[in-house]
Order: structure tokens, then C-alpha cells, then sequence
């Protein structure tokens, strides 16, 4: 019965334990509401036909409800209206209130991707590791505008607000890769801010952690921690172990002098001439969009031989080579603190 | 098509006869119609206005259905993308939905249904439309210089982040705000002053009571979005920190605001709807409206109600659970007011005459698709699905059934049943029911695919999705193609009846609604002589017989 | 906008229905075209309550959160300056309210006196804003990004009680200039004479949108200045 | 036309102008009031008693100022309806921040104080557990 109703629906698998209580109570509405409107639907249709019209301006009878018929009419729907009220807001209690022994994870939302941090472990950017069959909690924050963290898998959502803390909890029971989604409208590539939540089972999960904390930098499956002093490995060295990979660097200098593509030195917000005489800013939307479609906005000067790189670079990596790209900065520059306004809150 | 059903109407009696004299040429000159009082001539004006914005909010439409044929960018960037669902959203809902149905009916059929002259404030009515020229013009200068990109809803830090300029398009809202407000206003002062005597509370048609409760939330709500778009735009130019986190603020709020007059403005579109729907079912079941009260007091209580609701817009914006619990319950109270109104509907067609016309069949579909919506609106309120549902096409897929199958579908019923009032001729009845098919075939291909995708987990406002949900995405643009049609079909054959129609003659339905008592098109004082109102609206028998009388 | 409609359906067009030339057309008696108007305007002042809703709400939301900004920044504004302006605008309510009633009277002379003085006293209340907006200025009091009032440095939220109080009383500004036009517009008219005994509806749309001004002055007072 | 009793209009309950000089002085007087008292540290009850007094100055010019107190039935609902409203407004927000998870509220930091650093360090979660303990 369950599968069955889960196929027409088109819902995706039941991964966590608040998706077997929400389905439950979403198949019985949707039987409730197929039902009266079916009812509804054949009552207009007996009318319908039964009384079409059959003389020219025919006169018909006044037809009056009693206040018996009245009342039943707002009972029938009230009674069903406030029963799944009830057991939704049940369901939504149980949902907005984690379990005490939930194990933490910090989730940051940041155009256009998502990062994870374990209070005491490995960070990573757009996998979010978890055991099955043990409550987790996420502490949502955004760095910038309002995101939305998304599990269709676990039907578990809740926005991610800049400058505080929401949060959020499941319980995995099936181990297998789920995609992660943002659900708030958050820019030019919020279509493209997905992640993917790896659910292990728990033995397999402590051997991972335990690995991952003792791991040196180079063999961290998911290093890149953020480009906040202190982290082993930050959003910089990895954007550069990036560029070197995919090769940006044969076109892109470093140092300042000319090459076949603008060099790297100094480009984050710089005003830069286009072919087409506009003059446009090099900031992050610039860049990421020139990764993935370089001819659309060609710097005056110079010939269009970018590939794309659309497919070949995951968000993640986008994101870690602009961070890459800001970090270059001659040394004039150094006074200017150009890190951009950090909406962070402060412990209480 | 089989022959065409108006032979169905009785051969009338005496020839029917169009009033030579009418409002439309009884002054002549583009001066007389640009500094008209009459608000018949307003209404034409509100209607052709209304029709452009709609053309234009389909476009929009159609570019975002094209674009999510394929999973990968189709035609259009990111950017553009962006932009035009942004647009189809301010366009669609402060161009064409609220002033819709209220300035193009509302003006053309209120003073006729309340026996009056005129409306209560001529001069306010004729401003109210300038007010509205005015807030389209800037927001279509916001359109060409580049638009909005964030949403229809512009929440609060992205939309005082993004380098896009909103300015245009939030000064357009605002200007906007005021040509609702100005109407709301001449509606309501209309209702309780200028009622022809005879016409007691209890008499008036439902439409009017239908527009009354639309124009007490036009008047009540509109001042808080004016508020919301200052203080965006306040916001965005000299960063005063209401809404940004980073300056103490909370974006929380702005979602407060926007959504305390967002709620009750749906119940401004769906309203007016709800009343073309009474007045249609009793016109063409010729039988006298199921439970007056119930549906007069209905409309009120969902203006009323409405007002309370809108946190169920925010329940997993970080809005506190017991909030959430709050505003559930309420919801499922205005749930409950249009349930007892599509009963009421329904029970009109017991015992009645129906006669079957284009009106008929965009009644049929907008009962199923009321019911239909509302109910998955009402799952939407029961908070744990929302949940899974919150920002994904289910969502999308609920609003446009309610829009577009509901208000749409109400608003060409009225284009169809008034047209030979307004115009003094009829459209052909052939073509229509088969452009009425095509728009509830077309509707019905277009959303429902949306529900599944919705259930599936797609997110709304996405540019490239996910390949899962192909399949939906191209099944839904294929019936946005079809819905199109439709609409085309109907512009070409209205325009068509209305250069070489047949002539309508006064009541060409035989239809008991009040605004049938004088000639059509209307002169430009509406009644030759001040008429007398026996009886309520809508009952239909011959006079002298004494009609069955009949309580269940 | 807001003023012109006060005053346009006020003003009837004389042409049928003889006797009465401020008679509409499509009104059957001055008291329904008189309670038409009214009703009108306060249907419109219900929308400015509303309007003023939201900014109070920000405020009380605003005070929630950062209480002690909030009762500390207060003790900066100088009270003297905000007594002065409440009493100058409800000598100004009063005077309104005694123009209406000498016009109802016949006096019309009377009338426009007071009506001056009224425009007077809003002239005097927006010198007075003036005066404390430059004092902010120099602070450097100001909303969000500008706020660098050295004395309110520790209190967290306390830009938001300055933008808070810039937005309101800015609002409110406003609303006493678009009064002030009215009130200018209706003198115009009395020192013409269009009022008599029987014809005094656009004197009392007028002091009904100058009321609510002082109405909204009544409520912001004590919530920026005093608490 | 309408059914509204002309009478109503003429004799309009003759009274002089003394009215208003009352409600003026009243008004004066509760204006000093609320500053007098404004100004005793009355602690908690500050707010509430500051609001009392102009409501009831706002009712007076309302009813006398501004002619409801004789005025028809329907003005009378259409500023309470806005009233209500109003009401409504406040209690549906306050009823969201009252008992919104406490780590979901703005701190206020101004921002240039807000630190850097993008996530917070291991050194552990906000001050103490929501829900948890």
C-alpha cells in the first residue's frame, strides 16, 4: 500500500523517520481530498444532466437550505480540516524539537553552495557525512541571503537565515547517497546549490570521523575547511590545487604579466572593459559565470579561446577557485581589508 | 461541434434591439474617454489595460516554460531566467490579478447592479486608473532597464543585496497599491450609499457582496505593502538596517510584512471570482442561489478571516512552531468559508434549468479546479507536509490552480457572460465552448504535472533541475502551449463578435440579475427611470405563478 | 495623492437637481453626498492607521529585541523639544476643531484665523524636527550604516533605535507637510468663501486628516521620548 | 435614496464650543502627566502606563476632535476594524518572537563588531543546548 501510493505520488524513497510519519498523513489527506472532490464532481454532474433545461425559460422552484443542511455543510469540512490539523501540528512538534543525544553538525549556507563543519572533526564543502539510525542535528546559518536546506529524501526542510541559527533534525534509516537542494531563491545559481548527504552505517561512519580527524591534509577526502585562519588546509590552497588541475594556469598568470587569458593577479573587483565597451566589475557572480560560459563577457583584448568548464567543475570547486583568485593580491593592496561584510553572530 | 447550441435560447419574442445611444458613442473623441466620469467607460478602459498586462505576464510565462524544457540551460542564462520569473510574478499579480476582476467589473457592473448612477466618488474612480497606467508604466520601465531578480516576494537580504536596481519595480508596486486602494475605497462608500431603494442588504446580488468583501481588504491590507516596498527601497539605497541581519535587523520580519498583506491579497483575487461564479451558476441553472446568506456571509468571513492567516507562508522560515500552530488553525477556518461556498454552488444546479454555454463550462471547470486547489491548500496549511512541500512546485501548482483555474477561468466566464451587456452583441457560441475546452485541457496538462514534480522535490524558481524531473517539466510545457491557444482562440473570436457580432438585445440569457434591466450596451445614466426591485435577484418565474417553495 | 482626494470628492459640480450647486448628479441629497464623504475619508484614515501599523511594529519588534538601547537612546533625545512638539500640534488639533465648528456656524472669517494658525503651528512642529534632526546629525545618531554615535557605542541594536526613530518620525514629517497642503488648499477656499452653513465638508476632511497626523504625534511621542 | 435619516444631518446635537476647550485642556493635562511620569523610573510599569495615557488622549481626539462620538454607525466600525487589524498585526508577530528558538533571534552586534571567520571553530556550540538539557 505504501509503495503503491508513494508511485502515484511521485514521492521520493522514505529515508528518515519523519518521512514514514509525514507520508502517513499525506496519503490520508490526499485520499480525503480525491474522495470529496469526487463526490463534488459526480453531484454536478447528476445535476448536470437531470435537470437540463427543457422548456424555453423554464421557471423553477425555490430551493431554500434549513439551518440543519447548513450546519452540516460547515461540520463535514471543519471535522476533517481540524483532524489533520491536529495530527499535522503533532507531526511539526515532533519534527521542531530534536532528541538530546542528536549529534551535531554546522551547516553554512554561502552563494550558491553548502559547508559543513563537525564541532570536532573534518569540514567539508557539499558532502555532509552522517551515520543511519542516530538522530542528527544541523545548526543552520547562511553567510549571505536566506537559503533553504533541502532533503527531499527525508522531506526535511528549514531556511538557513544569515547572522542566526535555525535548526533542523533527522534520523537516517537507509544508508545510500540523498541530494541535498536549497529551496530559498538565493541568486543566479541557486538552481545549481546542491550537496549530497552520504549516509553510512554507523560502524563504517566512526571509522570514516576517525580517519578523517587523525588524516594528514593531502589524503582528507573533503579538505578545503574555510578561509578563516587556523583550519588545516583552507578554501585557498585548494582553490590553487584546483587551478593547477584543470589547468587554468597555462592561460592565467599569477604574477601580474600579460598571458593568453587576464591574469589572476589583482582581478577580484576590478573594473574590466568587455568587447562590448561595457565595463563590468570582476566579482563573484563575474567570475563563476566566466568559468561556466567564458564567451558571454570577453575582456577587451583578448582572443576567445576559453573552453567551458561547465561539467567539469562542481560548484564546490568554483567556489574555492574564486576564493583562490581573491586571495591574489598585490602587495599595495594588503592595507585594504577587502573581506567583505561578515554577518557571523557572536556568542551571547 | 454539433449545431450550435443558442438555438437552445427561445427565439426571442420581439427583435432584439441595440441601443443606439449608448455610453460608448455618446461622446465622442479620445478627450471624452480619457477624462470620463462614467464608470462603465472606465470599466472598458480598466479592461483593455488589463488585457495588454496580461499578454504581457503570459509572455514572461511562457519564456520560463520554454526555458525548463531541458534540464540544462535551454535559450536563456541564469540571469534572464531569473528576471522573467521574477517579472511573470509582479506582472501577473499587481498588473493583472488584483485590478482584474474589480476595476473591469467591478466599475462596468456594480453601480448597475445597486440601481445607481454612478459610483460614489466619480473623480476618485477616474484617478484610481490613472494611479494604475501610471504604476504600470514604471514598472515597465523597470522591465526594460533590466527588471527584478528576486522573486515576486523580493525577501529582504537578497533583495537588498543584489546589484539589481528594484527601484523601478518597487516604486511601480507602490503607485500601484494606491490605484487599489482608491477603488477598494469608491466600492465600499458606493455599497452603503448609493443603494437604489428597495435594494436592502439582503438584496443586493452576491457579486456585489463578493466585491464589498474584496474592496474592505483592498482598503485594509494595501497599506502595508506600500509600507514593505518603502522600506525595501529605503533599505537598498541608504542601508538603514531594518531588515539586514548584519545591522541587527530582522529579515524575518520583512517576510511578516510582505506576507500580512500578500494573504489576504490572494483573497482579493479569488473573491471578485467567487461573486462572477454566484451570480453565473444562478444566471445559467435559472434557479435562485442555494443559501444566500450562507455564501454572502461567507465572503466576509473570508475577508475577515483572511487576514489572520498569513503565517502559513513562513513555517519554515524560522518562525516559532507554536506560531505555525497559530496561524494553521486559522487557515483551515477560511478553508471552511470556501468549502460552504462551492456546497452552496453546487446546490444551486439541484432542481434547476441549466442551459449549456461557454460561461456554463468555465463554471464546471472552475468548481473542479476550487476544489481541487483549496483542498491542497488546506494540505499546505496542515503544517508537517509543508514541510516537504514548502518552495517546490506543489506549491507553484497550488497557487496556479487557484490564479489561474479559479480567477482566470472566473474572469473569462464574466468576459463571456457580460460581454453582450457591455458591447451590445454575442460572440459565437461554437467557438467558444471549443476555446473553453482547449483552455481546461490546456490548464489541467500545464499544473498537474507541476503537483507531481512538486511531490517529487523540486524546488521552485529553478533554472536547471535535477534530470529526475525531466519528464514533468516537458509534459507541463506542452499543456502551457495548449493553455495558450486557448487564450489566443478567445481574443480572436471576442474581437471578431465585436466588430461583426449579432446584435444581443437587452437580455439575451433572460437572465434575473439586476444589471439585465436596462438596455445594452447601458446609457450613459444607466436607467432611463428609477426601476422598482420586488424581489431578490435571480428568481426566476413567471409573474402571477406562485413557484414551489421547497426546504431541504 | 492622499491630499487631493480629501478634497475631491468634497467639492460637488453643480448642474441638476437645482437648489444645492455642490450636489452631484447621481447623489439624491446633500446628507448622502455628506455621509458619503465622511465615510470616504475615514475608510482613507483607516488606511493611514494601518500604514503607521507596520512602522510601529518595527518599533516594538526593534524594542523587544534590544530593550536597553532602546530606553538608553531616549534619554538622548531632548525631551523639552518633543514636549513642545506635542503640545504645538494638539493647540493645532484644537484650532482645527474650532475652524470646523465657526465655519458650521457661518463665521467664515473666524474660521480662516484659525485655520492660519494652524498652518502656523505645523510649521512650527517641522522647525522643531528640523532643529533635532540637525542636533542628530552633528551626533552622528543616524540609521544603519551611518550610526557612529560615540556615546551609544556599547548598547548592541543601537543603530536600529535611530533607524527606528528616523523612519518614523520622517513618515510622520511627511504626512504634517501633505496636512499642511490641505490645510493651505482649504483657507484658500474659506478666505474665497465657498463655505457657508450648509456646505462645510471639505473644513472637515481637512481637520479629520490633520487629526489623525497629531493622532499618530500622540502615540509616537511617548514611545521614542519618554519610554 | 439610501436609507439614512435625514434628521440626523439638521439638528446635529447644537453644542457650543466649549466642548473642545474641555478636551483641549484634558489633552494638556495628560501630556504633562505622561512626561512627568515618564520620567519616574516606575521600572516594568513605565511602558504600559505610558501607553494608557495616550490611548486614552488618542479615544479623546478620536471622539470629540474628530466628531465619531456623533458620527454615523459605520465610521465607528471602519476605525475599529482598523483597530482590530492593528491588534492582529502585533499579537501574530509577537507571537512568533516570543517563543522562536532563542539561537534564531538577532544579537544586535553592530556589524563592524560582528568578527570574522566564517564557521564557528570547534571550540563547541552556542552557550547552552536548545531543547536539549
Amino acid at each position: 500500500m505504501n509503495d503503491i501510493m508513494r508511485s502515484i505520488l511521485w514521492l521520493p524513497e522514505q529515508a528518515s523517520t519523519f518521512a514514514k510519519k509525514v507520508d502517513q498523513l499525506h496519503y490520508f489527506i490526499f485520499t480525503v481530498t480525491m474522495a470529496s472532490s469526487l463526490l463534488v464532481g459526480l453531484a454536478a454532474v447528476v445535476f448536470f444532466f437531470k435537470y437540463r433545461e427543457r422548456r424555453a425559460r423554464q421557471s423553477t422552484p425555490i430551493v431554500e437550505p434549513s439551518v440543519r443542511f447548513e450546519l452540516t455543510v460547515i461540520a463535514i469540512p471543519l471535522i476533517f480540516f481540524l483532524a489533520w490539523f491536529v495530527q499535522g501540528f503533532r507531526d511539526f512538534v515532533w519534527y521542531t524539537t530534536p532528541p538530546r543525544n542528536t549529534m551535531d553538525v554546522y551547516v553554512m549556507g554561502k552563494k550558491w553552495m553548502w559547508k559543513f563543519a563537525y564541532p570536532d572533526g573534518p569540514n567539508a564543502i557539499g558532502t555532509l557525512h552522517v551515520p543511519s539510525d542516530r538522530p542528527v542535528r544541523l545548526l543552520l546559518t547562511s553567510r549571505d541571503v536566506i537559503h533553504s536546506f533541502y532533503v527531499p529524501d527525508f522531506r526535511v526542510k528549514m531556511d538557513a537565515l544569515p547572522g542566526r541559527y535555525t535548526e533542523l533534525w533527522f534520523e537516517a534509516t537507509k544508508p545510500g547517497r540523498y541530494q541535498i537542494l536549497c529551496a530559498e531563491y538565493c541568486g543566479t545559481w541557486h538552481s545549481q546549490m546542491w550537496g549530497e548527504v552520504v549516509v553510512m552505517p554507523p560502524a563504517e561512519f566512526d571509522d570514516w570521523m576517525t580517519q578523517q580527524k587523525a588524516g594528514l591534509l593531502s589524503d582528507r577526502v573533503d579538505t578545503g575547511g574555510d578561509d578563516g585562519p587556523g583550519f588545516h588546509g583552507t578554501l585557498v590552497e585548494y582553490g590553487k590545487r584546483v587551478a593547477m588541475a584543470q589547468g587554468c594556469l597555462k592561460c592565467h598568470s599569477l604574477t601580474g604579466e600579460p598571458h593568453i587569458g587576464p591574469t589572476w593577479l589583482d582581478l577580484y573587483r576590478r573594473r574590466e572593459t568587455l568587447e562590448t565597451g561595457e565595463t563590468i566589475i570582476a566579482d563573484e557572480g563575474y567570475l563563476t559565470d566566466s568559468m561556466i560560459d567564458p564567451r558571454a563577457k570577453i575582456v577587451k583584448g583578448y582572443k576567445p579561446v576559453m573552453p567551458t568548464y561547465r561539467g567539469r567543475l562542481t560548484a564546490p570547486d568554483a567556489a574555492a577557485l574564486v576564493e583562490f583568485i581573491k586571495s591574489l593580491r598585490s602587495q599595495n593592496l594588503e592595507n585594504v581589508p577587502s573581506k567583505e561584510a561578515v554577518y557571523e553572530p557572536a556568542r551571547r | 461541434m454539433s449545431q450550435p447550441v443558442a438555438s437552445a435560447i427561445p427565439a426571442p419574442t420581439a427583435a432584439p434591439v441595440y441601443q443606439e445611444i449608448n455610453y460608448l458613442n455618446a461622446d465622442r473623441g479620445v478627450a471624452s474617454w480619457l477624462k470620463t466620469l462614467d464608470h462603465k467607460r472606465i470599466g472598458v478602459m480598466y479592461f483593455a489595460s488589463v488585457l495588454m498586462t496580461f499578454l504581457l505576464g503570459g509572455i514572461f510565462a511562457m519564456i520560463v516554460r520554454f526555458e525548463l524544457t531541458t534540464p540544462e540551460p535551454t535559450f536563456i542564462g541564469a540571469n534572464t531566467y531569473n528576471r522573467m520569473f521574477t517579472l511573470h510574478g509582479m506582472v501577473m499579480v499587481f498588473l493583472f490579478m488584483i485590478p482584474a476582476i474589480p476595476g473591469v467589473f467591478g466599475n462596468f457592473c456594480l453601480p448597475l447592479m445597486l440601481g445607481a448612477k454612478d459610483v460614489a466618488f466619480p473623480r476618485l474612480n477616474l484617478m484610481s486608473l490613472y494611479v494604475y497606467w501610471i504604476g504600470s508604466a514604471i514598472v515597465l520601465t523597470g522591465v526594460i532597464t533590466g527588471g527584478a531578480d528576486s522573486g515576486w516576494t523580493f525577501y529582504a537580504p537578497y533583495s537588498t543585496s543584489t546589484p539589481m536596481t528594484l527601484f523601478p519595480v518597487l516604486l511601480g508596486v507602490f503607485v500601484l497599491g494606491f490605484s487599489s486602494i482608491l477603488t477598494g475605497l469608491n466600492f465600499i462608500v458606493t455599497v452603503h450609499t448609493l443603494r437604489a431603494p428597495g435594494i436592502t442588504w439582503m438584496k443586493m446580488p452576491l457579486f456585489v457582496w463578493a466585491i464589498y468583501a474584496t474592496s474592505i481588504i483592498q482598503v485594509l491590507a494595501t497599506p502595508v505593502i506600500g509600507l514593505t516596498t518603502l522600506l525595501v527601497g529605503i533599505e537598498k539605497v541608504g542601508g538603514f538596517g531594518f531588515f539586514d541581519p548584519g545591522r541587527g535587523g530582522d529579515p524575518v520580519l520583512m517576510q511578516h510584512l510582505f506576507w500580512f498583506y500578500s494573504h489576504p491579497a490572494v483573497y482579493i483575487m479569488v473573491l471578485p471570482a467567487m461573486g462572477v461564479m454566484s451570480e453565473i451558476v444562478a444566471a445559467f441553472a435559472r434557479k435562485n442561489i442555494f443559501g444566500y446568506k450562507m455564501i454572502a456571509y461567507s465572503s466576509l468571513g473570508i475577508a475577515f478571516v483572511g487576514f489572520f492567516a498569513w503565517g502559513h507562508h513562513m513555517f519554515v522560515s524560522g518562525q516559532s512552531s507554536f506560531d505555525g500552530g497559530g496561524f494553521a488553525v486559522i487557515s483551515m477556518l477560511v478553508g471552511v468559508f470556501t468549502a460552504i461556498k462551492v456546497f452552496n454552488w453546487v446546490g444551486t444546479l439541484y432542481r434547476g434549468a441549466i442551459l449549456v454555454t461557454a460561461p456554463f463550462i468555465y463554471l464546471c471547470g472552475f468548481l473542479f479546479f476550487i476544489v481541487f486547489g483549496g483542498m491542497t491548500g488546506i494540505a499546505l496549511a496542515t503544517i508537517s507536509p509543508d514541510v516537504h512541500w514548502h518552495d517546490t512546485y506543489f506549491v507553484v501548482a497550488h497557487f496556479h490552480f487557484i490564479m489561474v483555474g479559479a480567477v482566470i477561468m472566473a474572469f473569462l466566464a464574466a468576459i463571456h457572460y457580460w460581454f453582450p451587456k457591455m458591447f451590445g452583441k454575442t460572440y459565437n457560441e461554437g467557438w467558444a465552448m471549443v476555446a473553453a475546452a482547449f483552455i481546461v485541457l490546456g490548464f489541467n496538462a500545464t499544473f498537474i504535472p507541476q503537483f507531481l514534480a512538486g511531490n517529487a522535490g523540486m524546488p521552485r524558481r529553478y533554472y536547471m533541475y535535477p534530470e529526475r524531473f525531466t519528464g514533468l517539466n516537458v509534459a507541463s510545457t506542452m499543456g502551457s502551449t495548449l493553455l495558450a491557444f486557448g487564450f489566443v482562440m478567445i481574443l480572436i473570436y471576442l474581437i471578431f463578435a465585436l466588430l461583426r457580432g449579432r446584435i444581443a438585445g437587452e437580455n439575451p440569457w433572460h437572465s434575473k440579475g439586476y444589471e439585465w434591466r436596462t438596455s445594452s450596451p447601458p446609457i450613459k445614466e444607466n436607467f432611463a427611470e428609477t426601476l422598482e426591485y420586488p424581489e431578490e435577484p435571480h428568481t426566476y418565474r413567471e409573474p402571477g405563478e406562485e413557484p414551489e417553495h421547497v426546504i431541504i | 495623492m492622499s491630499s487631493s482626494d480629501a478634497s475631491a470628492h468634497g467639492g460637488g459640480h453643480g448642474d441638476a437637481h437645482g437648489g444645492n450647486p455642490h450636489l452631484a448628479h447621481h447623489f439624491d441629497s446633500m446628507a448622502t453626498q455628506n455621509h458619503a464623504s465622511r465615510l470616504g475619508m475615514w475608510l482613507f484614515l483607516g488606511t493611514e492607521v494601518l500604514l503607521f501599523a507596520g512602522l510601529f511594529l518595527g518599533y516594538s519588534v526593534y524594542r523587544h529585541f534590544y530593550h536597553e538601547a532602546f530606553r538608553a537612546a531616549s534619554h538622548h533625545l531632548s525631551l523639552t523639544l518633543g514636549t513642545i512638539n506635542t503640545v504645538v500640534l494638539i493647540t493645532s488639533s484644537f484650532t482645527v476643531a474650532m475652524a470646523y465648528y465657526s465655519v458650521k456656524k457661518g463665521n467664515s472669517k473666524a474660521a480662516a484665523g484659525l485655520l492660519t494658525f494652524t498652518i502656523l503651528c505645523a510649521v512650527a512642529f517641522l522647525c522643531i524636527k528640523g532643529v533635532e534632526y540637525n542636533e542628530k546629525f552633528q551626533e552622528g545618531a543616524l540609521p544603519g550604516k551611518w550610526f557612529h554615535f560615540h556615546e551609544m557605542q556599547g548598547y548592541p541594536g543601537a543603530n536600529m533605535f535611530y533607524t527606528v526613530y528616523f523612519l518614523t518620525t520622517g513618515l510622520h514629517a511627511f504626512h504634517v507637510i501633505v496636512g499642511m497642503a490641505v490645510l493651505i488648499w482649504v483657507l484658500r477656499r474659506t478666505i474665497r468663501g465657498d463655505f457657508d452653513k450648509n456646505y462645510y465638508i471639505p473644513v472637515e476632511l481637512g481637520g479629520l486628516y490633520w487629526h489623525l497626523v497629531d493622532l499618530v504625534w500622540i502615540f509616537l511621542f511617548p514611545l521614542l521620548y519618554l519610554i | 435614496m439610501a436609507d439614512h435619516k435625514d434628521k440626523h444631518e439638521d439638528e446635529a446635537h447644537e453644542h457650543g464650543p466649549g466642548r473642545y476647550v474641555v478636551i483641549w485642556m484634558a489633552l494638556l493635562v495628560f501630556t504633562i502627566t505622561t512626561v512627568v511620569t515618564g520620567h519616574m523610573d516606575l521600572g516594568a510599569a513605565n511602558l504600559p502606563l505610558a501607553m494608557v495615557i495616550a490611548t486614552v488622549k488618542a479615544t479623546l481626539v478620536v471622539l470629540f476632535f474628530m466628531h465619531l462620538w456623533d458620527a454615523e454607525g459605520i465610521n465607528r466600525l471602519v476605525f475599529g476594524v482598523a483597530i482590530v487589524f492593528v491588534m492582529v498585526l502585533l499579537l501574530g508577530v509577537f507571537g512568533d518572537l516570543l517563543t522562536r528558538m532563542p539561537e534564531a533571534l538577532p544579537t544586535g552586534q553592530p556589524a563592524h563588531t560582528l568578527e570574522g571567520g566564517d564557521m564557528p571553530s570547534s571550540h563547541g556550540m552556542p552557550a547552552h543546548r536548545p531543547h536539549g538539557e
